[in-house]
């Protein structure tokens, strides 16, 4: 079991993470903090799979690295917007429930199964 | 099972553990406490995977701001969580996480199966590395071999800022984004927004000159600058620039600006868009990411400030 | 390790950079816009327009004259390590069919974001929006490097988003929420998919991945978990759950950039990746799937329209019918061989994209002045509508006869090349399915027509003025979608050369009316609203007759739209999406 | 002259690690917001300052060197700073109640 084993099978955990937290968490924000760390597995990923192909002098291949910098910078400007789209919500309504029913949030059954 | 493995599999379980309790915590200001926890310790596995520029970007924008990001706007949103009542039912999370555990399950054995010996351009990025007498790989990559993304994620940004600006009240238009800040002139906040920028920008000026050689650049480099902008701003000793400013404006564009002139530079007296002479190549490339850390500086501070929501003099 | 390989698409050809210029010029006017601002927006943006459109169209003429597709190195850098920008025939018609629309909307919108001298928000924004909207489009047409295509995927949901709630009501934030979030969770996904195939293969250029994909199982994972995202992305039932609110609560000119152009990128995305990347890994069973998915869009998309109130509800939900629609080129294109053959379902596949593309921005722009003119869409306060302003709807009309499916428009053809397909490859059932489809949209045109037809008791207050210039838009843009079929695409597209002859030919007149009358049952037995149509003397007589079908078919819409009220939940929705990535690796995995 | 530096480097830093976790353990353990971040800086600043000053032998220049001792000087000025605005916004809540 190598370094590259255990964070491949720790940023596939992540992933696994996020989504359920995507899918489950009533609230934006928690939305928003799940996505993040569902990004932020995909990320390492990409880590993962430039440490497997270190070469040359490098411990881990560039072309991933550079890719997973790019990947940051956009997903820190999602979160930015995302979060500016919450807080405009909760300024208009005073809530920020993502479901389309009257926002007072009763007896509304979002779960849809 | 050697001792750095070891660490590997705590350094692991740690973070998981952190994102687990990020998830499933009640209260959305402790979930954002523990993702800062989380992304600060991502940096080190970052650090494990020998990819220290990625490091530096998750510590400083990843951890960092977004950390900043998320806790500003669950303090702001901490009135409304009473309210939210719709929260799944059992069923549902049961369903999710059965379905969550089988995707991550899958990308586990896809990941576990990859071949042996892995494909890799770390070669080609190092014997390539003379076009731009560069040493860093990374920096290689970003702003030479695969500039175009570089440029287009510039893009990204700028709409980013476009986005949240278009979120303010009509009336609010051309104004300051966010909230006017005061601290105590004695105070220590104040104390120490007066004495770290210095230091700050002397730091952030010299991740992006290490950034041509070492681990570093324009990125991490941005983020810093940002910070000390940001402790100011907080501290009440600046306030954020109107967004009607022209120069402000001319900052934000600076970057991907000059990005796209020297790559139609490229297009019209070089070999080809988004290339560089080679005796040229290492002072274009230091001035477009001049260009880009106060591009980026700019951008992550005005996206943590957020909508503009009040005009001069309120 | 890597050795250079010596292939015909790894050099830049002459016309090369136009490619450049194409995603250049826009993103230009982008960064000018924003740094001049005020007056100049509108005026920076309606200056580009006519330089991305003169490119587009050298492109259009530039392609026919070279070998292959047009390629440019950025960077001069080749493959693996570089990127490289192609233009193939699909996306020299995408680009054109973008430059278009995009032209028609800002001649279109041109009122109401005009730039008073003080700069104000809205405009500012939609103007900027729009050019990025075009940058990020022709960057995904022209993109051969699937990471690129994932920034700028990205680039176009940051475009996107914002317009949906430019006019800052809490319903519209609330869309744009819930579409940012949906969308972002398609891009991840995206993003899964490439970091696996770099670990496989070691590059993300398509032509490279093309040589050297195989039916490994993390490529099998990678496919399924793209493809997922990108029909997110697409809103393909049952992942629909963002778009009918953020389209119908935009802005008129934002909706028909976000329902004619904005879907068309990620599904363009996936048409690359099945056609291009994998042709040989989906197998049957995949590509079943997503036709039945398609056939799912359809029935639900098109039973929800017909009972919705609002106007641009009611084609919101149409475009979900029509993506459906879209994504029936899957099942047909794969033929004997085992692969997805780039043949006559691809180029109606596509044709059916560019005639959406064109039809529904013109239906949403005259939805959008009749709107302005009344101040409400309530499709049963239509009446009089025709007379108040004949030119809106004719447009509208126009765009919807385009899109049933009527000989000479793009639609015809888009069908008939499907039919053809299905027919080649012995698949009879998605026959069914495309004729059901072209009914379906007759169904609503009907629909709608029959309100805005019918006289009205009391004479329209009009809320605004109307100008002739903005009414040509929509229908110059109906009109382009109706003629579609006299236009050359065979140099583009891969139509065998009898197709358009057969325009012409006998038994049009059946086809014509076949999906009018099928169009009219569907309409009068799914709609619940009063109808003109039931209220005229032979209506009433066939009403009397069928009135225990119709209740029978009233009762089954209300089930649909119950079903899709149930999937349109968050939980739902995002569910649907692991489900759906995880059955299509299944069934991939299986077929291999 | 390596032997030493190892052996100091080793010493240190378990001090400074012993100190990291007497800190940690301090957080989870004190009942409320001051003597958390009593327990807090106390001996993050000192671990943090012990684990600098055992990994000094280890710089390969005086530019690492200094490079070390900065990021300690920063730790404390920012550990400084924080946990005085906390401690602060602590007292207000309290006195607020």
């Amino acid at each position: 079991m190598s370094g590259v084993t255990v964070f491949g099978l720790c940023a596939a955990a992540a992933v696994g993470l996020g989504l359920y937290g995507l899918i489950t968490n009533p609230q934006p924000l928690r939305k928003i903090i799940a996505f993040n760390l569902l990004g932020s597995g995909v990320f390492l990923l990409f880590g993962v799979i430039g440490r497997r192909g270190a070469a040359a002098g490098m411990g881990n291949d560039p072309v991933p690295q550079a890719l997973v910098i790019t990947g940051v910078v956009v997903a820190f400007s999602a979160t930015a917007l995302a979060i500016a789209l919450v807080l405009r919500l909760f300024q208009t309504t005073g809530s920020t429930t993502l479901s389309n029913a009257a926002p007072s949030g009763t007896g509304s059954n979002p779960s849809g199964d | 099972m050697s001792i750095a493995t070891i660490f590997e599999i705590v350094l692991a379980a740690v973070v998981l553990g952190l994102g687990i309790w990020t998830i499933v915590v009640r209260e959305t200001y402790s979930a954002t406490v523990g993702f800062v926890a989380y992304g600060l310790l991502v940096a080190l596995i970052w650090v494990r995977l020998d990819a220290i520029d990625v490091a530096l970007t998750e510590a400083a924008i990843g951890g960092g701001l977004g950390g900043v990001l998320l806790l500003g706007a669950a303090a702001q949103l901490r009135d409304s969580e009473p309210a939210v009542t719709d929260a799944a039912g059992n069923a549902v999370r049961v369903c999710a996480a059965i379905l969550s555990a089988l995707t991550a399950a899958t990308l586990a054995g896809a990941v576990l199966v990859l071949p042996d010996p892995a494909p890799t351009l770390a070669p080609a990025a190092v014997s390539n590395a003379w076009a731009t007498s560069l040493a860093n790989p990374v920096t290689n990559v970003l702003m030479a071999f695969r500039a175009m993304d570089t440029m287009l994620e510039k893009v990204v940004l700028l709409l980013a800022i476009i986005g949240v600006w278009s979120l303010a009240p009509d009336s609010a238009w051309g104004g300051h984004p966010g909230p006017r800040h005061q601290a105590d002139p004695h105070g220590v906040l104040v104390f120490l927004a007066r004495l770290l920028p210095p230091i700050g920008i002397v730091v952030g000026i010299y991740v992006l000159w290490t950034g041509a050689n070492h681990p570093g650049g324009a990125f991490q480099g941005g983020a810093i600058l940002a910070a000390m902008w940001l402790l100011a701003i907080m501290a009440g000793l600046a306030d954020t620039p109107p967004v009607s400013s022209r120069r402000l404006r001319l900052i934000l564009v600076a970057g991907p600006g000059l990005f796209l002139v020297v790559g139609i530079a490229g297009l019209l007296f070089g070999s080809a868009f988004l290339s560089y002479p080679p005796a040229q190549a290492k002072p274009l490339i230091l001035a477009i990411e001049v260009a880009m850390i106060l591009t980026i500086a700019a951008t992550l501070g005005l996206l943590l400030a957020g909508a503009p929501e009040r005009r001069t003099g309120q | 390790m890597l050795p250079p390989a010596p292939a015909p698409d790894a050099a830049t050809t002459t016309s090369g950079f136009l490619l450049v210029l194409s995603i250049v010029v826009p993103i230009a006017g982008v960064l000018l816009a924003f740094v001049l601002g005020g007056r100049y927006v509108r005026l920076v943006a309606h200056t580009i327009i006519p330089f991305g459109v003169a490119i587009a169209g050298a492109i259009l003429l530039a392609l026919p004259q070279n070998e292959g597709p047009l390629v440019y190195l950025l960077g001069g850098w080749p493959p693996p390590l570089g990127v490289a920008l192609r233009a193939d025939g699909p996306s020299a018609v995408m680009l054109a069919t973008t430059a278009i629309v995009i032209c028609a909307v800002a001649i279109y919108a041109a009122a109401d974001f005009s730039v008073p001298a003080a700069e104000t928000r809205a405009p500012f924004a939609f103007w900027i929006l729009l050019l990025a909207v075009w940058g990020a489009l022709n960057t995904i047409f022209l993109g051969g490097d699937l990471f690129t295509l994932y920034v700028a995927l990205e680039l176009l949901t940051f475009a996107a988003v914002p317009m949906v709630s430019l006019d800052g009501r809490a319903e519209t934030l609330r869309s744009a929420l819930r579409y940012l979030l949906f969308a972002l969770l398609g891009s991840v996904f995206y993003l899964v998919g490439t970091a696996l195939l770099y670990g496989l293969h070691g590059t993300l250029d398509i032509v490279l991945l093309s040589r050297r994909v195989g039916a490994e199982p993390a490529a099998l994972v990678a496919a399924a978990l793209m493809t997922t995202g990108l029909l997110a992305k697409s809103a393909l039932f049952p992942l629909h759950l963002w778009l009918p609110p953020a389209h119908a609560g935009a802005p008129a000119a934002a909706s028909a950039i976000l329902s004619g152009l904005v879907v068309k990128g990620s599904f363009f995305i996936v048409v690359r990746l099945w056609f291009n990347v994998l042709p040989g890994l989906p197998g049957f069973a995949a590509t079943q799937l997503l036709g039945a998915l398609g056939a799912a869009a359809i029935v639900v998309g098109s039973m929800v329209a017909l009972r919705q109130e609002r106007l641009k509800l009611l084609i919101a939900y149409s475009t979900l019918a029509q993506i459906g629609y879209l994504f029936l080129m899957f099942p047909l294109a794969y033929d004997a061989s085992g692969r997805l053959a780039s043949g006559d379902a691809l180029a109606g596949g596509l044709l059916q994209a560019v005639s959406h593309a064109t039809a529904k921005a013109a239906m949403f722009m005259a939805v959008g002045s009749i709107y302005a003119m009344l101040g409400h869409d309530r499709i049963t306060g239509l009446g009089g509508v025709a007379r108040a302003s004949p030119l809106n709807v004719l447009a509208f009309a126009l765009g919807g006869i385009a899109l049933m499916g009527v000989p000479l428009s793009g639609a015809y053809l888009a069908k008939d090349l499907l039919l053809r397909s299905a027919n080649e490859n012995g698949q009879w059932w998605w026959e069914i399915v495309l004729q059901a489809g072209g009914m379906f949209t007759a169904a609503y045109v009907v629909l709608v027509l029959a309100h805005a037809l019918a006289a009205s008791d009391k004479p329209i207050a009009l809320a605004g003025p109307t100008s002739r210039i903005r009414d040509a838009a929509p229908l110059v843009l109906s009109l382009c979608s109706l003629l579609l079929g006299l236009v050359p695409l065979g140099l583009y597209l891969p139509i065998p050369s009898d197709m358009t002859s057969s325009l012409f030919g006998p038994g049009i007149l059946s086809k014509l009316l076949l999906p009018v009358l099928g169009g009219v049952v569907i309409a009068i037995l799914l709609s619940p609203w009063p109808h003109p149509l039931a209220s005229s003397t032979s209506g009433k007589a066939i009403m009397t007759g069928a009135t225990r079908v119709r209740r029978g078919s009233l009762a089954l819409g209300y089930l649909v739209e119950r079903t899709d009220e149930a999937l349109s939940q968050w939980p739902a929705a995002s569910m649907c999406l692991l489900l759906l990535a995880l059955l299509l690796g299944a069934l991939m995995c299986v077929a291999t | 002259m390596s032997l030493l530096g190892d052996i100091i480097t080793i010493v240190a830093v378990s001090a400074g690690a012993f100190f990291f976790l007497a800190g940690t353990v301090g957080l989870l353990r004190f009942p409320d917001t001051l003597t958390r971040l009593h327990a807090l800086t106390k001996a993050d600043n000192l671990g943090l300052g012990l684990v600098v000053l055992g990994l000094l032998p280890q710089a390969a220049s005086l530019r690492d060197g200094f490079k070390l001792v900065s990021i300690w000087l920063l730790g404390l000025l920012a550990g400084a700073t924080v946990s005085q605005l906390i401690a602060r916004a602590a007292r207000q809540g309290e006195s607020a109640r």
